[in-house]
């Protein structure tokens, strides 16, 4: 494995106080339990959006942390989701007499120890769950779909709705809607290396690639041969249309995802694929976003995400936010 | 039960889980994203740390402790359910009852907690394939007196139930995303639990 | 070779068509000749900030045309300079009556094309050579050291002061200086794959690095074994502050810039150890960036950036800018 | 001279190059940055594209179009230095002298404005190692009515320069960045122009 590290133990810790550094005008880390947390707190009592997941997504969700999108994010080990303690006490920092709302993606581990963070607090709580990945089917009977992507567009929406004071129950409303009205799917060119475990979490031969990966390096609807950029599209596409339904004329905003390891050059040919197709398909890309905002470590490869926009999410995708990675119109 | 016999057998869980390292990471990688030894081993590690702080503290409040530790060091989903295990059992332990019939009713308690937390069942392609039958068995044999023999009783239980994973479409956990393809792969949770139920079992088998 | 891509002879057109679209709010592409320009002119006659390069290092140059920062950027295929009629077809675009400034990195390639581009117009002219590269021992009799990651903070101050009207004389003088003061050194876990290539540009064994290594995986200083994110950092930073010879209480502007494929929870790690380092030895990180700026493709591998600043660069550093890949305060 | 004979040679040089493809793609991965041979090849095809719109043109003017076609479409340092010297080449023809008479003092025009564009000379690792020797040697040369004993003349002065590459620490293009560490290794663009060379000499030598 090769990687900055001193200690692998100490990877997280000591990455976190960089990322507090390097942020420190808008964030703060506080560690044991670790969290992340919005150094100026907003004047005006608002609800207070908290997310976190394992690490190894970064920016997500730490740097989502600040003006017009999260209060907190508690990171866990990579990939694991984070313990509830971290819950507890991001909750404690951050709540400002409005409720809490969680953002979860959509994993047992996730949801129950956000499930157990949330029995320890007192304040009045909700919890968005984020089910965006379409390429796992969906059912009563299982866990359902996995929460990717699209989670960084709901918090961005919800965290501009708490920003105008809204109640919890509006923002857990719209966040639930924007969720709905969200789906994403992608492909896998190469592993990723967990650093505890030091070697790839799986092994893909020189022309295969995982279609409908999972953000963990976990297997996809299959391993298959891989194909060109246009055919990637039109398949993964294809499949989140299926699931969205959109009207003729609809617009959207289109997202491309870079996993980590692949360069922005590829990223925006993909764009560029996605878009073509969605014209073709009177479909309208009124709003984009292109680069690594939810990765999986250094895994090569990327997904979509598409939004049906309305004038209540486009108005809230549109507005003013201020995090570490992701900022306009401030 | 004390705990010098706690955590003497965590000793031996650690022990077991670190022989099958390789085999529990690859479990997990296959049908999961690799994380579950790692999770395990931490677990283990951290509770193994507060031996001094709990060895003379009563059976309960030590079951408590433990499971406080796993629930803010572990994360994951067996930082939570293994939390919940063993806070579950840490309140159903009695003083009047023989070790038997306290472990058989404190795991029957951490199990019922655990299927709570998970919203999961039996036949679900989880930890639970091997834990609730194992916690069913300890109930009916919990008036046994030859310890081997629930030892080597137990034993298969668990290991039936962990084989068991291997050709269900799970349902729950990670592996319920892969459908079909998870089939033919053995559930690291169940194995992981498998092998810790074995640990402390071959302490009653005279081998 | 896994990449998105459809003809490799296309991958460039159809990304900076994508880029162009994904952006069509502050930019736009023209192509054959190929050239990013920003889309709302200044109001005011500015000097006009044209740079460009090999492709395979985005975001650098075309994510950092728009407000504050450049006015056109013109990418060459992947890692070969630009040809000179893009730079002329980019300088009648943008020309703003008050001269054209060339900001280049010190390739000779790259050097000879704007030489001959800048022959071409007939706008004055002036060209800021960016070598901040200290991996390599600088000489009068040789080309001198490389352009790198340092190349984007000339870009946002000098831009930054173009904006409020300097004179092209004024802008290359400060331009200079904001090079002098910046120095720059990174190091390669693996190569990177020229798209028409198709396989690596070199090997790097398990446990090897490139160390000193160019921005298109050129050999650097030495190849060795893996060292601690310590222990490189300490190697780096000695280096460049031997170049720099800061003060005692300096204000600097850290940037750790990664090379495309290293997750930015290792950048953020990298980032700790400078700033604990430069700590130690009495230096003020004031300013800091983290994130793959100047990146070789997917090159998994990064680089410390160090500004001495004083208050004109920190003015310039801190003043707005809406640009593709850098945007604050608009 | 003329425009069948020009693109005659260009011909023979591109077939040259796509038969040591893989060589100078590597000796620029070693040293620099890997992109001489795509530069090369690209800037092949695109000047063979003009084929049939210049073929008939005058000489100065096919050479002109040649260099203007690299400039635009080549870039890197070759596509800067090669249309320099197609450029140069295109301002000395005279309908008046003969070929070999032609060629020379083209050929030496033309190295005298890539000496300009790139600032350097000999001795530096670069394609001027090949070119200057040779454009010197081809003044020699050029009342020599032997073609065959011109064309082997050349054809050595060019390997020699070439190799002579191999063993100079470079003071211009990329491999200067590597100072002692590109020792050992021949310049791509020495390779590649030696080639072209090559080429064209062969298409005297009777073998
Ligand atoms: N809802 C659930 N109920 C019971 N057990 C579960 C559930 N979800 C996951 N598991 C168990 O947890 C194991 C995975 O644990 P681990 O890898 O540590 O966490 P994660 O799946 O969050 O990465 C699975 O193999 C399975 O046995
Ligand atoms: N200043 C210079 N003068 C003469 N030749 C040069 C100079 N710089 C580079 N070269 C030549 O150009 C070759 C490299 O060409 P190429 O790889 O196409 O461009 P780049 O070096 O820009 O990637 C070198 O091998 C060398 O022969
Ligand atoms: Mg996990
Ligand atoms: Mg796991
Ligand atoms: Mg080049
Ligand atoms: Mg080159």
């Amino acid at each position: 494995m090769k990687k900055f590290v001193n200690e692998v133990e100490n990877i997280l810790t000591e990455s976190l106080t960089g990322f507090g550094k390097a942020h420190s005008d808008i964030i703060d880390v506080r560690l044991s339990p670790d969290f992340v947390f919005r150094k100026n707190k907003s004047q005006n009592d608002k609800v207070a959006l908290i997310s976190g997941g394992g690490s190894g997504h970064e920016p997500l969700h730490g740097g989502f942390v600040g003006y017009g999108m999260l209060d907190a994010a508690c990171p866990g080990q990579v990939f694991s989701a984070p313990t509830p303690d971290q819950m507890e006490a991001a909750a404690n920092e951050v709540h400002k007499n409005k409720g809490i709302l969680f953002i979860v993606k959509n994993y047992s581990g996730d949801i129950m120890n956000f499930e157990m963070g949330a029995d320890m607090i007192e304040h009045e709580n909700q919890t968005i769950i984020v089910n965006d990945d379409v390429a796992v089917e969906d059912s009563t009977f299982t866990t359902g779909r996995r929460g990717v992507a699209g989670t960084m567009i709901v918090e961005k929406t919800v965290g501009s709705l708490a920003e105008t004071g809204a109640l919890l129950e509006d923002c857990k409303i719209f966040g639930d809607h924007v969720n709905k009205m969200t789906a994403s799917m992608g492909v896998a060119f190469t592993s990723c290396t967990v650093p505890a475990a030091g070697k790839p979490t799986f092994e893909l031969s020189n022309d295969e690639m995982e279609f409908g990966v999972g953000i963990h390096g976990e297997p996809g609807r299959r391993r298959e041969k891989i194909k060109s950029a246009n055919q990637l599209t039109d398949e993964i596409l294809e499949t989140i249309l299926e699931d969205l339904k959109p009207d003729n004329n609809q617009e959207v905003l289109l997202h491309v995802n870079g996993f980590g390891g692949t360069p922005l050059m590829e990223l925006y040919l993909l764009f560029e694929c996605g878009q073509k197709l969605l014209e073709k398909k009177n479909i309208k890309v009124s709003r984009s976003l292109v680069g690594n905002y939810t990765t999986s470590l250094e895994m090569a490869g990327g997904s979509f995400t598409v939004t049906k926009l309305d004038a209540d999410i486009a108005k809230h995708w549109d507005s003013a936010v201020h995090t570490p990675a992701l900022r306009w119109k401030m | 039960m004390n705990g010098d016999q706690i955590f003497n057998s965590i000793n031996n869980i650690q022990i077991i889980i670190k022989n099958h390292k390789e085999e529990i990471e690859k479990l997990d990688q296959e049908i999961g994203d690799g994380d579950h030894i790692f999770n395990i081993l931490r677990g283990l590690d951290e509770i193994l740390n507060l031996k001094e702080e709990l060895l003379d503290k009563p059976v309960n409040h030590i079951f408590k402790q433990l499971g406080m530790k796993i629930m803010t060091t572990v994360g994951g989903s067996s930082g939570a359910l293994f939390a919940t295990l063993l806070i579950g059992m840490s309140k159903k332990y009695s003083s009047d009852l023989s070790d038997l019939n306290n472990l058989s009713e404190m795991f029957f308690e951490g199990v019922q907690s655990m299927k709570k937390r998970g919203k999961a069942d039996v036949g679900e392609k989880t930890m639970l394939d091997v834990l609730i039958p194992v916690s069913n068995n300890l109930i009916e044999l919990q008036n046994e007196t030859d310890f081997e023999k629930v030892a080597n009783n137990i034993n298969n239980v668990a290991k039936d139930g962990m084989l068991s994973t291997k050709d269900i479409i799970a349902t729950k956990g990670r592996a319920s995303f892969l459908g079909e393809r998870a089939k033919g792969h053995i559930d690291p949770g169940a194995r992981s639990s498998q092998l810790a139920i074995e640990a402390i079992c071959n302490q009653f088998i005279n081998k």
